[in-house]
């Protein structure tokens, strides 16, 4: 699983970056462990992971503010390994923003322009010209305290693109707005994006973002590339039980494979409760091994015992509603099950008579297609 | 806040104290600076008018400090010693603030240390090791190369040094306080943009450290030119204001142009104080 | 060039300077205010660099030119000796004479002695007074070397001689410290410098002190009740010189001052600023009308037979005195 | 070659701190104590021996005048504390935003002004003829003039005066430092004033404390003018001393031998204060 | 609505806390403006509004630290107006904790023991004991910076709880943990909460933790209380447009009426969109009235214009799939309407055929009890 290539087959033709087999060891500390991947022209990549996994090591190996301590590089082709950072065509949008607080926003998108001697007229319509397509044509003359957070985030993208970079890298760039902006930047970022046709590469370790924006996500951990793909395919085909874990909420167990046939098999958790699940391509487990089960509430349908019952799938248990964690559209059940332990259902609470309450006995019911189980 | 400050006696106590405690502060500053305008011979009691003698008068007896040659000697000497120790105490102060700062090397926490022991040594001894010291070298080299090392004897460059083996340790905490407080990823933008290692020293990180530097230089200017304890031993024939006020008033006797001087001094460096804490104030931070 | 003088404050009048000025305008004068410890002390720092001319008293040149090394023989064709009360002059030759060159010529002179305001201490005589009971808190001293000798002259000793004798000189200092820790209680402060002596006295604070005679003819021209008392056992006598430190680079333009000032009405302006008398001929009638009135005030002929001039400092003695006067300054009497 | 570039600048940098700590600091130092271990046998002629220190030691007034410089220093570091620790905290915490920075600067006025001026200015006050004492009989407080000068306690008042600000700035700026909350959060659990301020307050403020009486007690032992100016006639300060070795009685050698104790005692006073208060140098003045 | 008082009969016995008429003005800041509210024993009370809105001033009257400009609190039936802070049975959690630094986690949890001079041994034994039941019995001896962020959250509760508080105030304790740990926390404090069975008043702007954990939530809003009650009745039942705006998510349309009957309205948008709504009780709005219209993107039904229509509702509108923003189970669709505006509507994405895409052609359904309106 360290190496892994995007499957679409648009990518085998020009690709604006290129890594191969990259590691970088701080001493004795593995930040970035044989990583390659590669991103077509335009769009908009994701690295997602844990805090410490080693993202931002791997982006500032692209940017050059590190060297790798073996692998190489390539920027539309050509290896960047002897170019010092300021001469990479790579952006880079930092956490915190990094715009300079001593220079207004002019000087501040100007300032690329100016280190490579681009002419006083020209540095002019190109900075009015990036701040039109940010929809902010007035602010060249504040002063950067002057700007809302959110206008910040966008001149800070302005001064990278204003240089016309191959790639633009994105460091958590929403880490540092409160919650309502960082929704709402979400989706001006994609549009920017867009707007701008130049390959973003986002790093995050909130999976709403990479899943929203993407159109491919690396799920990174310890160093190493779990699994690259599009966001709808991490979520329902995982292959690896920290992919699973980790995009999505996920009901999780540990147990065991009691049984195998063709189509499937039978686990047991260590608590004691009894699933099935169905055998996915490529998938090598057999009876007997230890595994890691999964299954997210969204996928499970919880309705009090006493209704008749539907088709909910092949999976059914009892319990009883330990308690409901109301959040809107979002709310979710907690339910103890028959082993004693607690199982979290998505549920609708629409605040008529029907609504699960604390107390009441309810059936849980999901697809064995939608038990994901892997070797532990 | 505390609770307690809700109490309202207790409160006006508080602020009684702390009134109490600026009269306090002020009492002697006045009492020197008022003197100057005393129309007498002698800067004490009774008051005998108000005049501005001491400050403008031409001739003797009353020769007012803006005519008074040696006076004026004096704070041309503290001006050149004071804007001299500022400029080395910032240069080296700022290099330092890299080198802890940024630097990575073995025992930098005793180097450290090393760093801030100047300012907790008493400025008599720094005076005459140093004065020791020069002497040592300028004897030794007299006696073995009959060479006379004017520049090693007491004078201007040996108060310089003297001061500066000081006020280098205020410039460089002020300075590293602030280069602390830099965010290295701003260095790293700039880079990223293209900009080259010169260019981001000058563009971004000096920018970002200039009010740090300005206020340290203002402290070090200010610092050297009120400095006594460290000046007294390395003072040649050019001594500045505070050794020529001092000169004046254990061996001459003072007169109420010595309060004028003072009186011009506290006004002076309260201005100087007041622009110090102006500029280093971040206006981010309001 | 510039002229660095190394001297006593009030030595280098400004009006002198600036006449001096305008005669040779290519000479600067730059002033340093001193005493003779300092002067010492600075000339050995610098090795006798820095200054082109100091002014120390008679008595401080043979011992640190022993030690130091920090003078250079003058030159005394360049002076007009003429000019000099010849007794001075042979005086201060005589004791500033090392290998048969001679290293300064005198300058000023000046006695030490007391002063008492004479409205309020009407009896006030000699230097056991300031110990006495009547003035209590109401007198100060110089915690320096002359308080040292003054009280010996007034127990009877004759310290100068017992230079010779330095055990005999310990025993002498011995009593005069006990007796100066027993007067401690008396006295309300030391003073440092003319200026709080001055302070003290003007304000009545205090009503009789040790003092230089300078500051008390000052004085004298603010309260005529203040006048100079020549000790019983006779004033101390001092003559400020000229000296050439070792490393002066302007040699020329000393000489050039020290005629200068010898000239009769320059020596009336310094003698106006200094209030000691000119070391020459006819230095008396020189002086300003104020101080010559003070100083006849003060000093009756007898006065003047019986003025013991300092003695050259052998090697030893400073540090002796300087044990003692920490001994007094530390004792804790009242 | 990147990692050369980094030796290099690295290099670079520690040339003027090593050329300013070895040729300002260290070199006149050990210069110092070689002189120290000169004795004087006759003019111009020295041997190496401990003369100067066994002197020191057999003579009482020098030894008590380090002491007595010592055990004042430490008094007048204790009323800097005392006196500072109040203010420092109403800067810190009580004024309004405003008020704060006029307060913090008219602390700092004096601190900008020389020992010598400020001196004078007490000497103009306290004399016996001077404006308190005449201020006191004109409004009929007393009726014999009174002296304030030349005194113990008025050279302590003076030295107060002049590094108190050395104790203020650093409290002002630890307690800045402090979070409201934790005041807060000491009363929220039903502690008093004075609870909050034992056991929250102070140790919070610790280092800054501990820095701010480091710098105070240093200055104060080193001090020169101050003692000399107002101190009476039984006052003296082992500054004092050392200037008279120096210069009424050119005996360096000795006088480098003062110097070096005077250091050597001020260090082991701080090193003590330190070690009680579980402090380091570096976490105290370096932070502050 | 100044004033409100919760519906739930059983809060008429006995309340922990009784707020009545309470001002608070800054100068001319009205900080808090006319607040009355009761919290019966033992529950789970937060308060929640945007940034600014006079949470913490509110808090802190209740602490002790400031005085009401007017109005009275009461704590178990007696006004506490003149009790000092550190006398008030009233523990606060503060936003950053502020646990000592110089304290370690025994000395910080025995402080308020020690301060109200209980004996060594019993403060031993409490200070175990709380440990405990915040299953953290290991951490005594530990320094605060030796803790993680979950801990010493955990800490700070227990130095409160030690000390057997009538109310525990939390001022947003979560704000400064990271995402995950947020997640983890909010279920945490619910069950601390069941656990010491005390009342807990808690602050926050963000909804999906006043919901989730609270028995009741009060609305906030410039220095007034909109709405007090059950999370789902405020999530169902906004009484005002802040409210509806504010908690969950929300389409939001300036429009007006345009026809009312004995069921309900009909509303056009701006824009000329056109939708009914019922009437709910007593709300009084007419016809030519100025409102705000919310629908929530849940509530609205996003089918493939070419599958059959099932039954979605009184309201429905055509439109194209503009963009498909891909969230796991919050998975939503951005519609471009008839009149041009974007509408957010919840779907399923399951990977499968039937997901919907950017340009699908779509029809949007949702009931006209689902429309709320508001006079605006
Ligand atoms: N300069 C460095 N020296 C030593 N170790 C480092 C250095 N930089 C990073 N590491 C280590 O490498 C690992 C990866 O760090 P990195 O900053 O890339 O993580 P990250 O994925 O960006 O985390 P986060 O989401 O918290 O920003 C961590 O264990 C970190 O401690
Ligand atoms: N001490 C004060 N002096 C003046 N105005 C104040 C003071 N404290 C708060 N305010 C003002 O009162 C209003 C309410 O502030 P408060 O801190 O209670 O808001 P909040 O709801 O807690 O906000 P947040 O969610 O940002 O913490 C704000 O407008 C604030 O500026
Ligand atoms: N012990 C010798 C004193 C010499 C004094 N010269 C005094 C000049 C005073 N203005
Ligand atoms: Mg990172
Ligand atoms: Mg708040």
């Amino acid at each position: 699983m360290n190496t892994a290539t995007l499957t679409d087959s648009a990518l085998e033709t020009a690709y604006d970056l290129e890594c191969s087999n990259i590691h970088k060891s701080f001493g004795s500390v593995r930040a970035v462990d044989d990583v390659s991947f590669t991103i077509p022209k335009g769009s908009f990549f994701s690295i997602l992971g844990p805090s410490g996994c080693g993202k931002t090591t791997l982006m500032r190996m692209i940017a050059g503010f590190e060297d790798p301590t073996s692998g190489d590089i390539q920027i539309k082709g050509k290896s960047v390994l002897n170019t010092p950072p300021n001469k990479r065509n790579v952006k880079m949008v930092f956490q915190h923003l990094a715009l300079f607080p001593m220079m207004n926003v002019y000087e501040n998108i100007a300032y690329g322009l100016r280190c490579v001697g681009t002419d006083k007229a020209e540095i002019d319509r190109k900075v009015k010209d990036v701040l039109d397509r940010i929809a902010l044509p007035d602010v060249a003359n504040r002063e950067i305290h002057q700007l809302s957070g959110g206008q910040k985030q966008r001149i800070a993208i302005a001064r990278c693109m204003v240089m016309d970079p191959d790639v633009l890298l994105l460091d958590e760039p929403l880490g540092a707005l409160d919650l309502k902006l960082r929704e709402a930047m979400k989706i001006e970022l994609k549009l920017l994006q867009h707007q701008f046709n130049t390959t973003f590469i986002y790093i995050t370790h909130d999976q709403s973002e990479a899943l929203v924006m993407s159109d491919h996500v690396a799920i990174m951990n310890e160093g190493r590339f779990e699994q690259i793909g599009r966001p709808e395919d991490l979520y329902h085909n995982p292959q690896t039980s920290f992919v699973a874990g980790f995009v999505g909420d996920s009901n999780r167990w540990a147990g065991r494979v009691v049984a195998e046939d063709a189509s499937g098999f039978r686990l047991e958790t260590d608590a004691g409760l009894v699933m099935t699940s169905v055998r996915a391509v490529g998938q090598r487990i057999s009876a007997g091994q230890n595994v890691s089960i999964f299954v997210r509430p969204e996928f499970i349908k919880a309705r009090k015992t006493s209704t008749p019952s539907a088709d909910g799938g092949e999976n059914s248990l009892q319990g009883r509603v330990d308690s409901v964690l109301f959040n809107g559209a979002n709310s979710r059940v907690l339910v103890r099950g028959p082993v004693g332990e607690l199982i979290e259902a998505d549920v609708v609470v629409t605040g008529g008579a029907d609504d699960l309450r604390a107390g009441d006995d309810v059936t849980l019911e999901w697809s064995a297609a939608q038990t994901m189980c892997f070797a532990a | 806040m505390a609770s307690s400050t809700k109490n309202q006696a207790f409160l006006f106590g508080y602020r009684a104290y702390m009134a109490a405690f600026f009269i306090f502060l002020a009492a002697p500053l006045v009492a020197a600076g008022s003197f100057a305008f005393n129309d007498s011979l002698f800067p004490a009691l009774p008051w005998q008018g108000f005049t501005l003698d001491w400050f403008f008068n031409d001739s003797e007896p009353k020769l007012g400090m803006f005519h008074d040659r040696r006076l004026l000697r004096g704070l041309y000497y503290s001006g050149i010693i004071g804007v001299m120790v500022s400029l080395l105490a910032v240069f080296v102060g700022t290099t330092n603030a890299f080198l802890f700062v940024r630097g990575n090397f073995p025992a930098k926490n005793f180097f450290y240390i090393l760093m801030i022991l100047p300012l907790v040594i008493p400025g008599v001894i720094l005076g005459i090791s140093i004065l020791v010291m020069a002497s040592n070298i300028a004897n030794g080299v007299e006696d073995r190369f009959n060479l006379e090392l004017e520049f090693l004897r007491p004078g201007i460059l040996l108060v310089v040094f003297g001061q500066f083996s000081f006020v280098t340790t205020i410039t460089s905490l002020v300075i590293t306080a602030r280069l602390k407080k830099f965010d290295t990823s701003l260095e790293e933008a700039a880079l990223n943009l293209g900009a080259s290692r010169a260019q981001v020293l000058r563009t971004v990180t000096l920018p970002f450290l200039r009010p740090a530097m300005i206020a340290a230089g203002i402290v070090a200017f200010l610092v050297s030119f009120e400095n006594f304890n460290t000046t007294l031993f390395l003072v040649g024939s050019e001594s500045p204001l505070t050794i020529t006020m001092y000169d004046r008033m254990a061996k001459v006797g003072s007169t109420p142009v010595l309060n004028a001087v003072s009186f011009f001094l506290i006004v002076g460096s309260g201005l100087l104080a007041l622009i110090s804490v102006v500029i280093q104030r971040d206006p981010k931070s309001e | 060039e510039t002229l660095r003088l190394l001297t006593w404050g009030s030595y280098a009048p400004e009006e002198l300077v600036q006449k001096f000025e305008e005669r040779y305008p290519d000479i600067d004068v730059e002033v340093t205010f001193s005493n003779n410890e300092e002067m010492i002390a600075k000339l050995r720092a610098t090795g006798g660099a820095g200054f082109d001319l100091a002014q120390p008293s008679h008595d401080r040149i043979h011992a640190a030119q022993m030690e130091y090394d920090i003078y250079k023989p003058l030159d005394l064709s360049k002076i007009d000796t003429s000019v000099m009360e010849a007794s001075h002059l042979e005086g201060v030759k005589a004791n500033t004479t090392i290998d048969g060159e001679v290293y300064a010529v005198p300058h000023q002179w000046g006695t030490s002695g007391l002063m008492a305001n004479k409205a309020v201490a009407p009896d006030f005589k000699g230097w056991g007074d300031l110990c006495d009971p009547q003035y209590q808190g109401k007198t100060s001293m110089r915690l320096k070397r002359t308080i040292l000798l003054g009280t010996a002259f007034s127990m009877g000793h004759d310290p100068f001689a017992a230079y010779s004798d330095l055990d005999k000189y310990q025993q002498i200092l011995d009593e005069v410290a006990e007796k100066l820790i027993e007067c401690k209680a008396n006295i309300k402060a030391y003073w440092k410098g003319g200026d709080d002596l001055s302070a003290m006295m003007l304000s009545g604070e205090i009503v009789a002190s040790e003092t230089w005679d300078s500051t008390a003819y000052k004085l004298y021209g603010q309260n005529k009740d203040i006048v100079f008392v020549p000790p019983a056992t006779g004033a101390l006598a001092w003559i400020d010189t000229f000296a050439l430190p070792r490393k002066g680079k302007a040699d020329d333009a000393a000489y050039k001052w020290i005629n200068f000032v010898l000239e009769p009405e320059n020596v009336t302006i310094m003698s106006g600023s200094t209030g000691a008398i000119a070391a020459v001929k006819g230095g008396l009638e020189l002086l300003p009308e104020d101080k010559r009135n003070a100083v006849t005030a003060a000093f009756t002929d007898a006065d003047i037979a019986n003025l013991k001039f300092f003695a050259n400092i052998p090697a030893g003695v400073e540090d002796m005195e300087g044990k003692t006067l920490e001994k007094i300054k530390a004792a804790t009497g009242g | 070659m990147q990692s050369d570039i980094k030796r290099l600048s690295l290099i670079l940098l520690f040339a003027p701190f090593a050329l300013w700590i070895a040729l300002l600091i260290i070199l006149p130092h050990m210069g110092m104590v070689v002189l120290s271990l000169r004795e004087k046998v006759a003019p111009r002629v020295y041997e190496f021996g401990f003369g100067n220190y066994i002197d020191f030691i057999n003579e009482p007034i020098y030894w008590n005048t380090l002491l007595r410089t010592g055990s004042m220093s430490i008094l007048v570091t204790f009323l800097a504390l005392l006196i500072g620790f109040p203010i420092a905290y109403y800067i810190a915490k009580i004024a309004g935003k405003r008020s704060r920075g006029a307060l913090f600067l008219l602390c700092l006025i004096p601190l900008w002004v020389s020992d010598l001026i400020r001196a004078f200015g007490w000497i103009l006050l306290l004399r016996e003829t001077g404006v308190i004492s005449t201020f006191l009989i004109r409004i009929g407080l007393i009726d014999q003039p009174i002296e304030f000068l030349y005194n113990d306690i008025t050279v302590v008042i003076g030295l107060v005066y002049t590094v108190i600000l050395f104790m203020i700035v650093p409290l002002v700026s630890t307690l800045d430092g402090m979070d409201n909350a934790m005041i807060e959060a000491g009363y929220n659990l039903g502690g008093n004033g004075f609870t909050v301020l034992r056991r929250i307050i102070v140790p919070y403020a610790m280092p800054g404390i501990v820095s701010g009486c480091i710098v105070v007690f240093m200055m104060t032992a080193g001090s020169y003018l101050t003692p000399i100016l107002l101190g009476g006639k039984n006052s003296s300060w082992f500054t004092e001393q050392i200037y008279d070795q120096f210069i009424t009685r050119f005996n360096w050698e000795s006088g480098a031998a003062f110097g070096f104790l005077l250091l050597a005692f001020t260090s082991v006073v701080v090193w003590i204060g330190l070690r009680l208060t579980g402090q380091t140098l570096a976490n105290t003045v370096a932070k502050s």
